[in-house]
């Protein structure tokens, strides 16, 4: 066990992983020579090679889908997006060709690939580069969608993603590159996708909690103790398939929920947690889900309104509050 | 109405061979302008160079695949089949002489027009005809249909439906055998429409970037649904395209099943040799309509007509008649053959059960999750 | 009035729209001489020529962004995708360029662009060709997106969605264009966007049902009749902006909803209905929303399991029964 | 070293033009590998056809850009200035001397590294740095940012981060151009590692085929982020690639910015009279990192230097100093000139106020819609 940062826990499972399997390799952007634009490949080129580690043209739609090619001819690449803002351009290859693969073959060609990178809100970089799209990729079936949010998970989740037979999304937050955690220097060790984690325990209410939102989440929940309210903190951590038995655990002890997530308020990831709790645990809501989520507007650039349009700790307070009657 | 030699000047500089046109570019194509005697004199030669069994085997596929598709439009219009069905007439010589240049562990992919590529992999018509039925006994479990056929044993890696989207999957299967080493190629076949998307042009540069075996063949019939190439790329000389990736081109003629042969055969030793992608723009033409659907306005019965003098299946038995090499009573035994072939693909695929309902939800995924449950 | 099919009604709107305005321009693949695959473009090429009727080259993503540039210096395209699979390789240009433009120019350029073409199931075409991805671009913000569910709607909202100035996703069912119905002939015939329509009274339970399901969600309401059972089906007809107002007057008078739908069941539109019901009307609902949706898995192509997979009449009134606890 | 000439030759052929290198195509491009007594040379006579204003005016523009970044790089670094930020020293000639070459009334469109764009294309030094500053004073409001400025009164329009996205933006302009029947042309400008993007392929097929006014300018610094030009294209002759579209091309010096000037001079003839769109190349450098936060270490110093040596304001100043354009005093009066510009614009931006909160929710929808509103 050593402390390091989400960055670093990232790379340690990408090194290990191609270490463990020649067949996995690295494809993407500035993944090699510049040891990728947010530094997570840092020394894999130089360790692995050029043959493992491979910078690409500017040319999403081509690479992603020469991943999936490889991958049917039994190699499992990693396809690095330098953002997944850029996926956008290869959702085609993504969609058509990952995700259904297995199935239009009638079980013949599985597509063990990953495709990763940073995804999310960044630094004022605007509103092309700061998309949260995981409900995209979840509505696909075929997909697997993860998405971490400490150091450990990102490392143990990352070798199993790489370890599976399917195509999955794995996205990092790019603001929580530098976040610190212990990590385990196991090269076995990994965390089974679909499986929700408890990030703290509490009694009163359940926050679910994915990504950037999990940090803002526990801060919430610190404040809230300071309130006499006891939060419960669930992060699913894989969105595709959902852990939902593990959130309507929680629910039907804490009898309120608080959905935290940064992406658009409508049509996104929320909802459909936020309809599975309400379906399922209808009679153990004590007040309707609550759903926190980033505003309904093009991220801006201004650093003022780029704060005000993502939800903080106040915001994930408030909500807990509202649902539990307290104000 | 454009004059263009049957194979362009080569110009060769080292492993960067580039085709080069020596004419004024871009003019209007409107019919395959092949000069008449000088294909059958290369015919001929070619011909003499292959053994009989090799000829008889390729003329039979070719005989094999016009027959199965009539049958397929025959079961079409009876229903038997649904969805979209687009048929590869016209175009055999194609599929056929490029597969008859790769080893079975070559692999290959084409589009959603995929009938003639499955079978010449060596598909059988039996699984072929029962996917298109929708059965339990297709090649993809009835669940892909006609845009996706699949077969892991031949490696036959689909059959797909968005245009151009095998272009990129392609040059990832070669990408792939080249990392393990091995000197299979793979061989990519799309129509002329397809090079319009970005795809081609982002997998084409990376194909030679990296040198990867991969034979990009473009079946270039001259439409893309009811839209002539004219009418939908500015500059038609398809192989001089690949001046702009330092990819060798060829311009092959397409209902010369033997040309198409050796142009891949050529191709197939720059790939498994130095593992170097090649461009094969190869002019064929479809005799029926895009999908079974097309009404077909867009061109007249005069323009097929015309192309259909050249059909492919026709050109071959008349040199393989010329050359002696088959009589007219092994003439009807393959047509004998043949319609026994097709028969028994169809029987097989009425016969075949529908796929169960639980095949519904099987092949999603291959390690499926059940959610919550740790190891 | 007239009684017209829905590829006509929609014809008609795209000619009334051409007439009445030069700046607007049809685009797309075979939508001229071809008459459109699905020949919803039939005559406008003979009538309006071929500087206002264009065929493309296969080249989604280009032509979606040249639309959008030519919106942006004052015309008004409506862009064909010959189905809105083909939309998936045009997203960037969509999300990026479109939906954003307004915001990130700070209000200077507004993108007046209709995107439309049918979308969903077709027949036994499979998986990479019947696939419903509205849900994609309800998502974001800066687009509006409409499905219409009869030939009146599907001409009152086209021509809103081409007079329209902001990026509208117009969504068609390609089994429903031959489904015909009375429509207007007034060439100022409209229906405003984000307006649900209450397509049927009821008293009992609220069916929420767009493009293919609204006839399924009438012929289950009276299947229902005869059972005793009184439904109201609401069309939302514009997905964004939702008008979740009516639908809650429904559900507060009915305490129970079913919504029905073609696409996946997850992290699609149902979601977001759903979590919206349940958090506005939570304590008028006598049970949960019941969702109805398409299977979670690829469209097969066999005939059987294609049936299998698409909800179709008998689960919508099973619902309904559930919902009221009938069973 | 490969050597190559300063302009192509040009094959005509009626409005075909197709620029045609005639050497040995994809050896490395590793520098500007000009001949530069012929530069120098054809500068001084393309200077002696422009009146003293013109040149002046090119000159102070291009100060002006080049002392307005540095100061913006300072706001950055002392964090006034957040997300990303593209400085485009070096470059400053290709940006000025093309829409130098332009009238007012035209298009641009450019990527994420356009603050010399806007600037030229009359934008003023104020609105540029507020919006970098994220102020309500900035061109796009305060909410596009570095990347996404825009001003509708010039017809400047972006500012676009994803890279190659304004391809076939622009190619819709000079569309709509075309449509209404203006002879308004607009020039594109994008990055050489955007032309392995699909949208540029899609788009010049198209500005081709239906003969569109769009002029894209490439501007080819050699790197895309830390990826060299030879690394990620496998041929790189980018002005002959426009062959495969016959579009017109050609190969600019663009460290000459009346050379780029010209050349763009020829392509608005061209697109004004005929609606013919296209392609140069111009060769440039940039001096700086790809943004504020690259730590540059896939190049070395040397190779900085080296191109700095023809650091295009440096060359023009030497031009306007020899032939007598300028005295020494009039060079001093310009720094001092757009010293006081840059200043005041800085003092601008750090003195508009940041954008109301209310801004959040403005400008999502051009018609919003009350849901369930009938009219
Ligand atoms: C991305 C995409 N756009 C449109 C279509 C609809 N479509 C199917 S085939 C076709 C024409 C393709 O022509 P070509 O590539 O020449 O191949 P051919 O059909 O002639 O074999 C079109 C437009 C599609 N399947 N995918
Ligand atoms: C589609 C897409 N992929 C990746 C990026 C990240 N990115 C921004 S600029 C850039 C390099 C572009 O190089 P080039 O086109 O040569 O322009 P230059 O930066 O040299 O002006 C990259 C990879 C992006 N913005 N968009
Ligand atoms: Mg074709
Ligand atoms: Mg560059």
């Amino acid at each position: 066990m050593a402390v390091v940062t989400m960055r670093e826990a990232l790379n340690q499972a990408l090194r290990e992983e191609m270490l463990r399997d020649e067949n996995v390799f690295l494809m993407g952007e500035e993944v090699a020579a510049y040891e990728g634009a947010y530094k997570v490949t840092k020394g894999l080129l130089a360790e692995l090679g050029d043959k493992r580690v491979i910078d690409t043209p500017i040319t999403e739609l081509g690479f992603a889908g020469l991943g999936v090619g490889a991958a049917m001819a039994g190699l499992r690449p990693i396809i690095e997006f330098m953002t997944f803002n850029f996926s956008i351009l290869a959702t085609d290859q993504i969609i058509n060709s990952a995700a259904k693969m297995l199935y239009m073959s009638g079980g013949q060609f599985k597509v063990p690939i990953v495709f990763r990178g940073p995804s999310g809100s960044a630094f004022q970089v605007s509103s092309q580069h700061s998309q949260a799209i995981e409900s995209w990729f979840s509505y696909f079936p075929g997909l697997k969608v993860v998405m971490p949010s400490t150091p450990a998970d990102a490392k143990g989740l990352l070798k199993s993603a790489i370890r599976d037979d399917d195509p999955v999304i794995f996205m990092e937050q790019e603001r929580m590159y530098g976040n610190k955690g212990e990590v385990s220097d196991d090269v076995e060790f990994t965390i089974p996708l679909g499986v929700a984690d408890i990030k703290r325990e509490g009694t009163d209410a359940t926050i679910v909690a994915r990504s950037l939102m999990v940090p803002m989440a526990l801060k919430a929940a610190d404040v809230l103790e300071q309130q006499g309210v006891s939060c419960e903190v669930i992060d699913p951590r894989t969105i595709r398939p959902l852990d939902i038995e593990t959130i309507l655990k929680s629910v039907k002890k804490t009898n309120r929920v608080v959905i935290a997530e940064e992406s658009h308020p409508y049509f996104g990831v929320s909802a459909e947690i936020g309809s599975q709790i309400m379906e399922r645990a209808f009679d153990y809501l004590d007040a309707s889900v609550r759903r926190v989520s980033g505003a309904d507007v093009p991220m801006p650039y201004a650093k003022n309104l780029e704060e005000l349009a993502i939800p903080g700790v106040d915001q994930i307070v408030a909500a807990v509050r509202e649902v539990a009657y307290l104000d | 109405m454009r004059k263009r030699a049957p194979e362009p000047s080569r110009r060769q500089a080292g492993d960067k061979s580039v085709a080069v046109i020596d004419e004024e570019p871009g003019e209007a194509i409107d019919s395959p302008s092949l000069d008449q005697e000088a294909v059958k004199e290369a015919q001929k030669e070619r011909l003499s160079g292959l053994d009989r069994a090799t000829l008889i085997g390729i003329y039979h596929e070719m005989v094999l695949v016009r027959r199965f598709e009539e049958k397929a439009a025959e079961a079409y219009s009876s229903g038997k089949i649904g969805g979209f069905c687009h048929l590869y007439i016209g175009q055999e010589a194609v599929a056929i002489g490029a597969i008859s240049a790769i080893r079975k562990d070559d692999y290959a992919l084409t589009s959603y027009r995929e009938h003639a590529h499955a079978i010449a992999k060596g598909m059988t018509p039996e699984s072929v005809m029962a996917e298109l039925y929708g059965k339990a006994g297709g090649c993809s479990k009835g669940k892909g249909g006609s845009m996706h056929m699949f077969d892991r044993e031949v490696n036959f890696l689909g059959g797909h439906g968005i245009v151009a989207g095998q272009i990129p999957l392609a040059t990832g299967v070669a990408f792939a055998t080249k990392y393990k080493g091995t000197d299979q190629v793979t061989l990519c076949f799309f129509g002329e429409a397809a090079v319009n998307q970005g795809a081609f042009h982002e997998s084409l540069n990376m194909a030679q970037l990296w040198k990867l075996p991969c034979i990009y063949i473009c079946e270039n019939n001259q439409y893309g649904m009811g839209t002539s190439l004219k009418r939908a790329m500015s500059f038609q000389d398809i192989a001089e395209k690949a001046r702009a990736y330092e990819i060798a081109a060829e311009f092959v003629d397409g209902m010369d099943v033997l040309a198409v042969r050796e142009a891949t055969q050529r191709a197939v030793e720059r790939a498994r040799k130095d593992y170097l992608p090649t461009l094969l723009e190869v002019r064929t033409y479809r005799f029926m309509g895009h999908s079974m659907s097309d009404p077909g306005n867009y061109r007249t019965r005069a323009e097929i007509e015309q192309h259909q003098e050249r059909d492919p299946i026709k050109l071959f038995a008349a040199s393989l008649k010329e050359e002696g090499v088959l009589s007219d009573a092994e003439f009807k035994e393959i047509e004998a053959k043949v319609k026994e072939q097709v028969e028994r693909a169809v029987q097989f695929a009425e016969d075949s059960p529908l796929p169960a309902a639980e095949e519904l939800f099987t092949d999603v995924y291959a390690n499926p999750i059940v959610p919550g449950k740790r190891d």
